[in-house]
């Protein structure tokens, strides 16, 4: 292991507190400023709506803008830095080539007439008809711009779904499973439904009599992640879908963990009637620190008629347009449409990523994927075995949950070993979800990483796993070689300071 | 087989050790929970192509599209050409901004902590607000999400929202109460103020979408009065020159930040930006970054507040958003900390000057007239008798492209006629503008249009 | 003074012996590879001349190779990171939008005709102005690439503009003050002529009596600094250009320090016959962790015929081509050129940024920017005139050199000085140059760096000298927080290990 | 004032306490040294632009030309047209390599340093040869330099070359054999093994100029066996798939490296190349990266070697250069190492295998031939009876883009006949290669050219 140290300069900004390095507002001094734009034309404003209230908006010469944001960058570990095996987040890497081709999109206007943007539509008219070949649905919308923001759409979809079938007012639940990722319930929530919550079994599938329990007429759909958030693949899923279906429900697929199914299994073939895409997950695009991402939503043939406006039409000569007739002179025609999430195309410049990213994997490129992607965390695993417990012992498929509650009685928790973790050069998994594993550490390696990080990355954690019986307070007291200890949340959240005030 | 995933680093040998640490021979033996019928599917994806082939493909479809750069241009409204100096693309898309994640594990995420905190801070100054989220997706979703909160404060299900507001945003709006069947009333911006009586909000566009100047303190005033909330939709720019929303009453501030030197990239990714009181801080969506210390007191920030988020109240948190936009919102503070506030005034007063300059040269054409009945910001809705999408298409035959208003449909009802919408930036120039009077000059006259079958 | 520090994770990489990052060859594993540029195209080349050599080279995947040069970027120190006063090498800032534009020019050949590159040729033409008008020189060739060839490229001028006149064969000899960078002799040396080093006065100028006793018939030229090393104007330099025309010889003019002079004072109007400009120090373009950079040659009219061809000719039409008729349908007629040193246009990529970067200064900013490095020089040294020793007491332009006897004598060298720089955050001064300094340490700090940034510089400076004279021991140990401790030079030259290989 | 120049962050404040501090009023009491008539010189430079002019003003001159992309383009040579991975630049252009210079401080230049070690290990194994150097300006004065120490080594003034050496490297040979006054002899390849006696050196390009593939074996026996050097002028792609210049017998290698990964830029900044055989290091140009440990053991880089160079040894250095090409050096590493073997390999093919499959195609054209008389590698000789400057410009004004074989101009006179030179990459498409037969057979058959006047 290597720590690697760097140095920088006091640059005299007065902070109130030592600090990695100033805020924008410490290194500025009135009268700075560069020459990006300039003008010496007036506005034309009236008196009455010009802004009379300061703009201290800091003044800052561009040497100290690019010195600050290279320090600031150099504080963040990424995918780019190191292996980063947080689960459900499925950070593998980012090929350079689809930032360059997203690039080629970036000064078109979402407003533009279909005549001069040609090719914007034939790219995103074939990605939905690849998302429709890699997941076995029949129709795709593009325009949700995450996961949480398809499943409300896909839930609004639901609603629309049964009110055409004079079931709306009826059917006011979604249940979810209790390992189900946060956004499912408050998706739900948020599109006005009661949330209901169904246990797992031993083997951590859905317990099927629980759920046929909780199904009755009031249900409007069930939402399954498979594989779930175990990282376990459902083991009876057509009955579970047969159930929900019976009942006259829907069932929503939650494709955060689509990784480990590219061209293993589609949930189309299983029994789902729409799936989201997590294409920051699955099809590598960026995270962006926290966004962006863009979430596809596919359906099967009888969801259609509801999805999001406007579609895109592909004309017989080979030319596309909206289904506004062949120009927008007035809003897609809705008919059983749910209305418009986002305009026309959702994220754009991240899917064209991800048009980039399949077309570059192909079909045997996707299939290898799924198949390394399971592959790796089963490996993973094996390696991990003899430190931690596993919460459940079947083969995971991309991503795997241990337990530290042996750790925990020995006097370090899952947040401690995190911690470590930052020590020895990786990124922590996710922790303490899923909820129905104590002390969970939910483990997701990618495709990406070499055996030999894999190896290296086992290796902390069993060194880690060998410490908390030796000194657990030291690994308590993790991290020591990070940018920072760790931090004060608690303090954080009880006297919140959510902005520079020049005065404070 | 190495080759298939380009960017899979395992080889055969790799493999074959990783197998049999596990203990199987083959992948095969792992899936056993997936029915047998669905293991393997052919997919139907053309085969993988090589770098260089990707990039000449795309580089085709590219070249299907005439860019805003491509000739005169005058679309905007919410998303904006606007110009991008060129360190923020350098410093936004580092590595390490651009491949990290949602700083769950604050020690190692300083950068976008720290780099968030300050979006918030700076946009917080621009808008005059007390908070301000680290995102939300777009200008759209921040103003559903809006009346989504109103909703929550007020107790109330009825969001009032002048038609004025740009169109995609009340689609969406209108798309969003679907889930908790608010009922939402589209009324002129001129009637907002009469229509409060029982509202979670009142929400006004200021400019609005046709750019016309909005007395948003008296709209804000009617609000409280009835106990509803004043949601503003604005714009980062005019926000420099005009008084901020945190001045002229409004509680909550929603708008969308791509004009902040991010790209258009068709529609997104882009940032919602999203501020509020601070008393409503507790029903706020979104993430948002606060300043702390470490163990050694050394000043940090973590994600704070997050008993509000969906990772740990579930259905009952004030949104489901997870992933956000933080990337451009780190974009967006990079872009103000280089432009500096006379660089963001300079860029918004430019667009104002030429757009009032272009108005006055196409409104002294035969049978062309400004529909705007007041005073305008950077753009403004031009009224010919060839109608807008006629004249729009007739433009675009021509090499210029605007913006015909669909904004004037109303609860999906054309109400009014058609115009075009002219948007002014400092990227705007003297041949644009001479160009697009020379062809509307031409147009007006002679009522050309282009078949639009 | 903070202190960053990052840890990177063993990737389980087999290095010999502790090291920050693996080499690429560490990380590679046979069979791995990206997909960059594929064929099934066989090549037709005979047997005889196949390679049947092994290609070690290594086998890696893209995600390793971006992490391999993302941890290495991170261990440089850089202008955008902090202060870099390396004297002699204006480290001042490189503005991101000279890339950007340089970027606009890539995807042209040099050996295009001029009819599809009038832009190019509109650009470089136009620049050529730009740096007569700066340095107030009558002609200029862009060809030489870096200063050190832009030296010798004069001195091939020199030897030409003699043997125009017969006397090449007498003039055998250039002169060189004891205060001249090592390129100087060096180039003087490759172009065949004997050096003579003349000392320098007590005011750190040129000794004119030792420069007259030197000069004779024999002397082919004289290469001057001006501002030279010392960061001193030549105080009588029109005196010393005289007396150098006197004896029939030619001034060089090396202008790597002409950020000094920008709008304070022109070249051409002090005596000398021409000038080489280091964009890469003036111009701002980035130097590249060693280069590139280009280095115009700017002449007086008289050395003009022997410039480098081809040269641009503008038409009076506004349209621009070589001097080779129309087209280059032979090489350039050479007339007195002493030939070709580049192709074309020597270093364009380069050339194009300090284009841009003159026409964002202008005028006023050009003058600004002189004046600024002044200032910014002086003020520096006021701040460490109380604990360093000046070599000349008299007010320096945009550097100045300290020297370190006194702390020598303490028992820290300028060397020590310079480490325990490294620790406070800060690059290192240019050390043990000039030579006439004992422990000399050359000090630019160049126009971009903000006051407060000096101001923290010198308090480390003054920190440091405070610790020799209270603990050198722990000055000489210095760094101790830079990414590696001191390395053994001797060792490496010694037993010099140039290259990775296999079985080492 | 701040605003003249825009990257100086003195404020009129910060300017009046520097001042102070100095103890003058004004800046010109530090001017004293300057004769007062040179001072404050009006230079006549146009006012400064804001970035987003600067932005705008290139981007008109850069569409004045046509670039290789616009086009069907098959000139190449020393520099060539090649495919540069996305992560090239991402990598190789990071602000920590862009902005940093020659690594004088060791510690904090780790980066750089193993960066430029590693490109030497990669050039080394491609070349087959013992060292490489960190780089040099380009291919010209790397061949020069290498004229210059093969007379170090040898003590004589005679340099062969062949003149089916590139051009411009010939030319910066003559030119900076001024200097020493060295004796070139240019003499065509064949020639060039009897012609070895007396010589420093003998200088032969494989493949050449041309693209014809040379035996170097032979020159450099003979060469040896009149105790003079073999230099070789290579190009990296073609040493993935030819036997490579430490097998042939060459003593010092020099070449264009730009193909590696960098970009055409109208000629630089390039890559020269520089490996010689282990026992002639010390008389090597240029700066060398060397591995050491710290004061701790841990593996570190530094530049080593130092005393044949021009800071130490000042008249007495193998070489004036300084400032050289480093980051072109680590750019070319980038590109190897994500190529591999298997990449490099393939682009090297795919220029042979079109490059062979064009020619024929071509040479079955009325009136048209091939006129490398041997086999060759990835270019190729096409001798028309139109002539290659007239066919050449005929080819521009259909919008194709090749080279006329100024080569055949020795020591500035014309030999031979001249003729077009068609060099084909990864690149080089089927349609490329099809708009090239179709306009060379009318041209051919036409005699049409078009005024060079
Ligand atoms: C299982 C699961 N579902 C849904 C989501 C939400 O997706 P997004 O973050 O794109 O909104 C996530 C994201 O972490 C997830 O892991
Ligand atoms: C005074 C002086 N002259 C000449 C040079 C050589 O210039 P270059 O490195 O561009 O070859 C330098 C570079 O450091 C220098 O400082």
């Amino acid at each position: 292991m290597t720590i690697r140290t760097q140095v920088i300069p006091d640059v005299g900004a007065k902070t109130p507190v030592p600090a990695l390095e100033p805020l924008l507002f410490e290194l500025a001094r009135p009268g700075r400023s560069g020459r990006h734009v300039r003008t010496n034309e007036t506005a034309a404003i009236p008196d009455a709506f010009q802004r009379k209230a300061p703009l201290r908006l800091p003044e800052l010469t561009e040497p100290q803008v690019v010195r600050h944001y290279t320090h600031l960058a150099q504080l963040n570990y990424s995918v780019d830095t190191g292996m980063y095996p947080l689960g459900s987040c499925t950070m593998k890497y980012n090929p350079k080539v689809n930032d360059r081709v997203a690039a080629l999109f970036a000064d078109v206007h979402p407003r533009q007439s279909y005549r001069t943007t040609q090719g914007v539509l034939a790219l995103a008219y074939e990605l939905e008809q690849m998302l429709v070949k890699i997941t076995g649905m029949d129709f795709v919308s593009l325009q949700p711009q995450a996961g949480a923001q398809s499943e409300f759409t896909a839930l609004l979809v639901f609603k629309a779904y049964h009110a055409k079938r004079g079931e709306a007012a009826q059917r006011r639940r979604i249940i979810v499973p209790d390992t189900a990722h946060g956004t499912n319930p408050a998706s739900a929530a948020m599109c006005g439904y009661e949330v209901t919550t169904v246990k797992s079994d031993a083997r951590g599938n859905v317990d099927l009599d629980a759920l046929k329990s909780a199904l009755g007429p009031d249900v409007a759909g069930f939402m399954l992640t498979n594989p779930n958030t175990l990282g376990l693949f459902e083991e009876r899923v057509r009955e579970v879908c047969d159930a929900v279906h019976a009942a006259g429900a829907l069932v929503y697929g939650d494709g955060a963990n689509m990784n480990a199914l590219l061209g293993v299994a589609r949930p189309g073939d299983l029994g789902f009637d729409c799936l989201h895409i997590n294409v920051h997950k699955t099809f590598s695009t960026p995270h962006g620190a926290g966004g962006p991402g863009a979430g596809p939503l596919c359906v099967k043939a009888h969801l259609r008629p509801f999805l999001p406006k406007p579609w895109i039409v592909r004309e017989s000569d080979g030319t596309y347009h909206y289904d506004t007739a062949r120009e927008d002179r007035a809003p897609a025609p809705l008919g059983d449409s749910i209305g418009t999430i986002k305009q026309r195309l959702g994220n754009f410049g991240v899917l064209v990523r991800a048009y980039a990213y399949i077309k570059t994997l192909g079909e045997e490129g996707l299939v290898e994927t799924g198949r390394d992607a399971i592959l790796s965390a089963n490996y993973l695993l094996a390696l991990l075995r003899p430190a931690y417990d596993v919460a459940y012992e079947r083969p995971p498929m991309h991503e795997f949950v241990l337990s530290a509650a042996k750790q925990k009685k020995q006097g370090a928790s899952a947040l401690d070993i995190s911690k470590a973790l930052l020590d020895e050069g990786f990124h922590s998994p996710t922790v303490y979800f899923p909820l129905i594993v104590p002390e969970a550490m939910m483990i997701e390696p990618t495709e990406t990483e070499p055996k030999e990080t894999l190896d290296a990355f086992a290796a902390a954690m069993l060194r880690i796993a060998e410490r908390v019986t030796t000194d657990p307070a030291a690994v308590r007291d993790a991290p020591k070689h990070a940018p920072l200890r760790r931090l004060d949340e608690v303090g954080a959240a009880r006297k919140p300071v959510l902005r520079y005030k020049a005065d404070a | 087989m190495v080759g298939n995933n380009p960017y899979s680093p395992h080889t055969e040998a790799d493999r074959a050790a990783m197998l049999s640490r596990i203990g199987v021979r083959d992948i095969d033996e792992l899936l056993g929970a997936i029915p047998t019928d669905a293991r393997h599917p052919k997919l139907g994806v053309a085969p993988g192509l090589s770098e260089m082939e990707v990039q000449s493909h795309l580089e085709r479809l590219a070249k299907m599209n005439t860019t805003a750069g491509d000739g005169p241009f005058f679309i905007g409204g919410a998303i904006q050409r606007r110009y991008i100096p060129a360190a923020v693309p350098v410093l936004a898309l580092r590595g390490e901004f651009l491949t990290a994640y949602t700083p769950y594990q604050p020690e190692v995420s300083q950068g976008t902590l720290q780099a968030v905190f300050e979006y918030q801070s700076l946009m917080a100054e621009l808008l005059a607000m007390d908070v301000v989220n680290s995102s939300m997706y777009d200008g759209g979703s921040a103003t559903a999400e809006a009346a989504f909160m109103a909703v929550r404060v007020t107790g109330r299900r009825k969001v009032v929202v002048a038609t004025e507001v740009d169109f995609t945003y009340r689609r969406t709006l209108r798309t969003y109460a679907r889930g908790p069947e608010l009922e939402i009333v589209e009324v002129p911006t001129a009637k907002l103020a009469s229509s409060a009586e029982g509202a979670a909000c009142l929400i006004v566009q200021h400019p609005d979408a046709f750019g016309t100047l909005i007395d948003v303190r008296q709209i804000a005033d009617a609000a409280h009065a009835a106990g509803a909330l004043c949601v503003q939709v604005t714009e980062p720019h005019a926000c420099a020159l005009l008084e901020p929303p945190g001045a002229l009453g409004a509680d909550i501030v929603v708008g969308e930040g791509q004009p902040l030197g991010i790209t258009m990239s068709y529609g997104g990714p882009h940032l919602g930006i999203f501020a509020c009181r601070e008393a409503l801080v507790r029903q706020m969506p979104g993430r948002i970054a606060g300043q702390t210390v470490d163990a050694n007191g050394t000043r940090g920030f973590v994600n704070t507040l997050q008993t509000r988020e969906q990772h740990i109240r579930r259905e009952k948190a004030t949104s489901n958003i997870c992933t956000n936009e933080a990337l451009a919102a780190i974009t967006a503070a990079v872009y103000l900390s280089l432009l500096g506030p006379e660089g963001l005034r300079a860029a918004a007063r430019a667009g104002v000057a030429r757009a009032h300059a272009l108005a006055q040269r196409l409104a002294a054409l035969p049978r062309c007239a400004i529909a705007n009945d007041r005073p305008f910001f950077d753009r403004f809705t031009l009224r010919t008798e060839v109608g807008g999408w006629d004249l729009r298409n007739g433009l675009i035959a021509r090499g210029i492209q605007v913006e015909a208003t669909a904004s004037h449909y109303v609860n999906g009802r054309r109400e009014g006629r058609d115009d075009v919408i002219v948007q002014c930036t400092e990227l705007t120039t003297e041949a644009d503008a001479d160009a697009l009077v020379d062809a509307v000059a031409q147009l007006a006259r002679s009522g050309e249009t282009v078949a639009t079958g």
